[in-house]
């Protein structure tokens, strides 16, 4: 069982999910995040002075899933989330995607242990 | 006339002359009205370009209202039953004025102008909620501009500067009938409010294809209720100001009876929305019987002054109806308009001539349609021909990207709730 | 009468009646206060719940007054001393009315009308606050039907229809006195909201029993300050139409003398709130001061026109010191009223009434006494009968699960600020 | 008199106190414009405390005036042409009072002292919004009890209360001219506002020492630009109270006349910050032209009763460019002044003044410098006094861990948006 | 050393929190979430357009524990975080436990490390 | 590759961030979060009910990091999210610091695998 956070531009949630649909993956979380990365942030003016915005809005994804699916899910987040075709100018705050192992699992409603629960 | 008879003329001429700036007050208020409406029925991201577009909007209203619009709309006696004049550039009284002379003793040329200009602007902040959240800020400036300092003055020329609607069917009962401005000023915003949203089409993710063909619409909610209902009781007080002044004077009769008519109208609106939306929509909607109450006064402004109690009941009962169905059926036809605005003040605005003419003693149905076509006739034309005019050269709408990320940051580097969190992908 | 006369008669009907219809719009701008002021003090998640109930008050309020509520609360001078009379359904004045002889010059039929019908709604408003974020809508709806169309002109008719309140002791200054309503108004919304508040019961958490059997009062905090504030500021400002216009002419001395008493007690109410919350809760609490100022403007309501300055100011600031023992002490008693209405418009309505009996000269505590005692056992019993009549048939309360939720989701399907976050658990 | 014309001129009398009554509640209405705008040029974590000042103040503000104000800026024609008069403590008309008598038909005792009180709070409103974010409660309640019970109404007295501004020059033309108070109410605010700012210091984080060395501002963003603009338009709103009802009387040509400069020198106020900031900051600023509004409306205060039409254009749109341009150099100078209040009130209070000498004909420009000089003289140090002296005893400004919290919490124990989820490290 | 993250419903937080106060475990974060889950939205309707409420509201929970605390955690969050009694009612909706491994853990206050900075 | 969690609390979010920056460390992520820990609540009053404020706002930093960033990123943050120099005051809410293993990273720009999709 794995934990795969992604995070990606907020504008990408609608489309990423609905290709992790398309894969199946029906279950996801997602929350609300600021990120820091290589990209430069959006120039604002608030009243003439600059605002450093080098945090910027990005949509944190948590999806729980089993080994099989792992492949599978990274790669429909790695394609839909991407802005741009060009390969030189994709390169920087599209976002990025964390794996780590899941020890456990349960399923609260009806207290399923394990791999079967993820789902 | 003796001393005690011009004291008193000029204590009556006092009071007319207060109730007309008072009456200004109201309605300029109206505009902080439009303004919270409009971004408490759109999304967070849009707040600051909405507010900015209807801040803009005041200044240049007032302004060319001062410059060119007034002396359109009124250009004087020689232009009686026309179709079209101007009276010179620029505001202020003739020479050898004298203010209790000006109206007969109802106002001075400095109120008939503030009152006038303050309605002038009202034309433009109707189109803003029809074409919200995706028109860029420049080319929505200059439509406005030529919206309020030409097009909507010589259709108000027509019928309050002694236009040819005036003198229809050669005047009096016979004539157009429109007290307030259903049609002069609800429908002419309505009818630009029509062709924004035409040329401009629907937000993107409004309306989406389905796998099997067919079209969905999709609930952009509005991220803000208290706003939305500020700016529904603050249109609603403003109003009085609207139809009361409207009376052009501080007649105790005249003026106490808009009141009632109008009050009685916008509350009928929201009980007939409240019935449509409760029945239609499983769920009683209460942007819908906000609209209701919109509906309710629009649909009764053309009338006020002639319509009958209960008549005024029905006018705004079926007003609230009609937007409710309304709404709904411009969805149907994907025109997307994320307040309301076709609906309230353009469909609304055309039942409320009507009415006139269906309710009111005496009063000519003819005279009525032909004052809502001619309206339309001018109107549509004039803002579809500016909307695509803008389309093709300077562009009306902001790119994709712009739109998706909101026109706070993409059109004014600013956020309108700094630190708050929201979900920037509804 | 010669013209000159007749002319200055006019001029002065003019104005009068223009005072009663600027403060009837005033009036109304007091229903956009309390909407805000109610949905400033509760959660985020039954805002478009408290929205659509103002909303719907506004609308019912008026028409049902149209159709029997004027006539139920002035039924005319044959049931003067009466205890109840009822002139027919609907309105408009009588055959032979001439507008300057209805009121002495003072105000047209329907402006007598239109001010009165704005009252009318308030009292279900004040209502609305101590049931929220609990009450079914539907069962809301009817109670306040019923109370605006029966209970409210019932009562007004016994003082300002010309009924037995009137006349008590032989009339004159042996009479009640309640210049503006701390009674007529306030004090009936005030049952209604105690009424509503026991039936009803407290929110759910809002009153938790500890390990050792003792009963906690958790707070369940009002989501929006800004809100709230703009609710109070705006009550304020209609209050001087409220008030003003309870003059019932623009007499230059009534209605600024009038308007110093009100404003002097309201800044009393935020002094007498401040001392008192900074003192017992150690910091200051700003839901309390603006309490506060509603406190000294509902307990100065009574006496207005007859307290003297220091009077006014003396009352004020006991308002608001009551007010915030009071809502101390309901809280203890864990009668649950989310905006605290019952200790505002109850307890500082009963004291305004008697503050008339203490502070003015002349005026005889014994007919405000009867006259709060009468209203009581009134107001009381009937909304009682209403909310259990009610509670036993649709339903007063809904459910757990839909409580928990947020009437916004369960009653409507619609969400007050869509795309912004807030911790639901809360 | 006959009774005809006495009747006449009665009814003259009732409209012109009618129209100051009026004025008053739209001058009331500005508070809540204070309040609105202050919170949402700030962070929401000091929400709590803005609005707790800006009600404390309307409390303070009337209480005061009552007690020494009034007397302090009118204390009676034995004192024309002074610099200081004191007519007792209290309020309550003369014996032998007649009201109509009183101000020669134009208004009653009480319209005097309610009108001038709302005005009187304005000043520490001012303040407050300049200083916002980090001050202690306590201590800007006392700055504010003084500024509002003495410095006010001592330089109110100069001109408007026959003092030694008023027969400058030997009066008449050559005297100082401040129509409704470009200097009298927002330059003395203004003056108060930047000893405030400068005493206090900078926010935290406002100003950054880079590694280079030189200072960098930071943005501290305020968080709702909806409370901000309803801010904006309600103040605008009340203006017209505040310069209308400054004719003191309803004189038709006088008032509509100033509703005219008022409404254009504040159109042109937005027009012309919307291009200062289009060019200098190359994307507009929502937030200048709610300013260059205000901006506006400050600059033509002075005038507006003696100001050409095309002049008040004039003096509007400088003020509008203005205050953009001030706002930017103070934030250089590193001034921090959240909302604009030193740019708007005071620089742009100065120039309207000045603008009297210049476009106004045959004023003497030596007396309106004079005026501001004067002003200046007193109000700032006294300012810079109180503030010195509260800062070392009971200390003017919160602690950093309290700042960094936010003055709700700290100061309040209380959040403005209980729920809601915002960045606090914003 | 283990990581619990727990989806679920918003309105269960202050029960399920007091419920691990019981079992001595009083240290716990708790972040906004939107769920996409078995559980169909709920039904809103906007002007007349459904509103596709397919991402509910859930509380997220990170609960950082000691191994031996794990099971009293995991149990104490299911037990609590259910909505129905009734088996076959309660299988939508009631969240997810995912248990992760924690390689260190740092007290920032006194620096302590590794197990005992945990609680 | 280690995921790194710190619950800070929000004022020293920008002092933390900006000491990473000078170690190198330019990405990261953060989240609202209220924690509940062994700090007492702020004491908070609304209309004379006692508000129990047991969950405090934090921020919570997310970064992924390579094994040699490791420790530099783990004291980093320690020494700049501590509120007090002296040792007895510092205790309480300051926070605490999570290391998780990550298991595999992509970035989406440019489809980077492993560890060199980190930074
Ligand atoms: N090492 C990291 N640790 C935590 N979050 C990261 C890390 N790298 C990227 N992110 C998150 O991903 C978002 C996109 O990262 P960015 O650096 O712009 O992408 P790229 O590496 O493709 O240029 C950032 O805003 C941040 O939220
Ligand atoms: N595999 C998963 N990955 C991430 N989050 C999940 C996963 N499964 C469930 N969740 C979270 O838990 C919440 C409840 O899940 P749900 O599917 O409704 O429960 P159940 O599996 O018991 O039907 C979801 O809204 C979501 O936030
Ligand atoms: N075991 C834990 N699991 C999850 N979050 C924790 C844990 N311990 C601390 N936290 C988070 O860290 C924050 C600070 O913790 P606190 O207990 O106040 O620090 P300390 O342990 O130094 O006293 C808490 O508010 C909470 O958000």
């Amino acid at each position: 069982m794995k934990l795969v956070i992604a995070y990606i531009r907020p504008e990408k949630l609608t489309e990423v999910k609905q290709a992790l649909l398309r894969e199946d993956i029906t279950k996801l979380s997602v929350t609300n995040a600021l990120g820091c990365g290589a990209e430069k942030g959006i120039h604002e003016n608030y009243r003439g002075s600059e605002v450093e915005v080098d945090l910027l809005k990005r949509a944190r994804l948590e999806i729980a899933i089993n080994d099989q699916y792992l492949d599978r899910c990274v790669d429909t987040i790695a394609e839909h989330a991407k802005t741009s075709e060009s390969p030189d100018e994709q390169e920087q705050g599209d976002g990025k995607i964390f794996v780590l192992n899941i020890a456990d699992c349960v399923r609260i409603g009806d207290g399923t242990r394990g791999a079967p629960a993820i789902g | 006339m003796d001393g005690a008879a011009a004291a008193a003329a000029d204590a009556m001429f006092t009071v007319n002359n207060l109730w007309l700036l008072v009456a200004t007050a109201l309605v300029f208020v109206m505009h902080l009205g439009f303004a919270c409406l409009e971004l408490g029925l759109t999304r967070a991201r849009n707040t600051v370009n909405i507010l900015f577009k209807n801040i803009a909007i005041v200044s240049l209203g007032l302004l060319t209202y001062a410059l060119v619009g007034f002396s359109l709309m009124y250009p004087g006696e020689e232009f009686a039953g026309a179709w079209f004049g101007f009276d010179g550039f620029g505001i202020g009284p003739d020479d050898g004025y004298e203010p209790i002379a000006y109206a007969d003793g109802a106002y001075t040329y400095w109120s008939d102008f503030i009152f006038q200009g303050m309605f002038a602007a009202t034309a433009a902040t109707i189109v803003s909620g029809a074409v919200a959240e995706r028109i860029k800020i420049e080319s929505f400036l200059i439509f406005s501009l030529v919206f309020v300092a030409v097009v909507y003055p010589v259709v108000g020329m027509w019928h309050w500067g002694g236009g040819w609607l005036n003198t229809f069917g050669g005047g009096g009962d016979n004539a157009f009938h429109d007290f307030a401005g259903s049609t002069i000023v609800h429908s002419v915003g309505g009818w630009g409010a029509l062709a924004g949203a035409l040329v401009l089409g629907p937000r993107l993710g409004k309306y989406i294809r389905t796998a099997g063909g067919a079209w969905q619409s999709k609930a952009l909610m509005g991220h803000s209720m208290p706003f939305a209902a500020v700016g529904m009781f603050l249109l609603w007080f403003g109003w009085f100001g609207f139809n009361g002044g409207s009376v052009l004077s501080a007649d105790a009769s005249g003026v106490s009876y808009v009141f009632v008519t109008t009050a009685l109208a916008g509350a009928a609106g929201i009980a007939g929305a409240m019935v449509a939306t409760w029945t239609i929509q499983a769920k009683p909607d209460l942007t819908m019987i906000m609209n209701g109450a919109l509906a309710g006064l629009v649909g009764i402004t053309a009338g006020a002054d002639v319509i009958g109690v209960p008549q005024a009941v029905i006018v705004g009962a079926i007003a609230g109806v009609l937007v409710v169905l309304s709404v709904l059926l411009f969805d149907r036809l994907r025109v997307d308009d994320p307040v309301g605005a076709i609906s309230v003040h353009l469909v609304c605005g055309v039942w409320g001539t009507l009415a006139v003419g269906l309710f009111a003693p005496g009063k000519s149905i003819v005279a009525q349609l032909a004052g809502i076509g001619a309206t339309a006739a001018l109107c549509l034309p004039a803002a579809l021909v500016l909307f695509l005019g803008l389309k093709h050269t300077l562009g009306l709408r902001v790119s994709q990207a712009d739109e998706m990320q909101g026109l706070d940051i993409s059109e004014h580097g600013m956020e309108a709730y700094s630190g708050f969190q929201f979900f920037t992908t509804q």
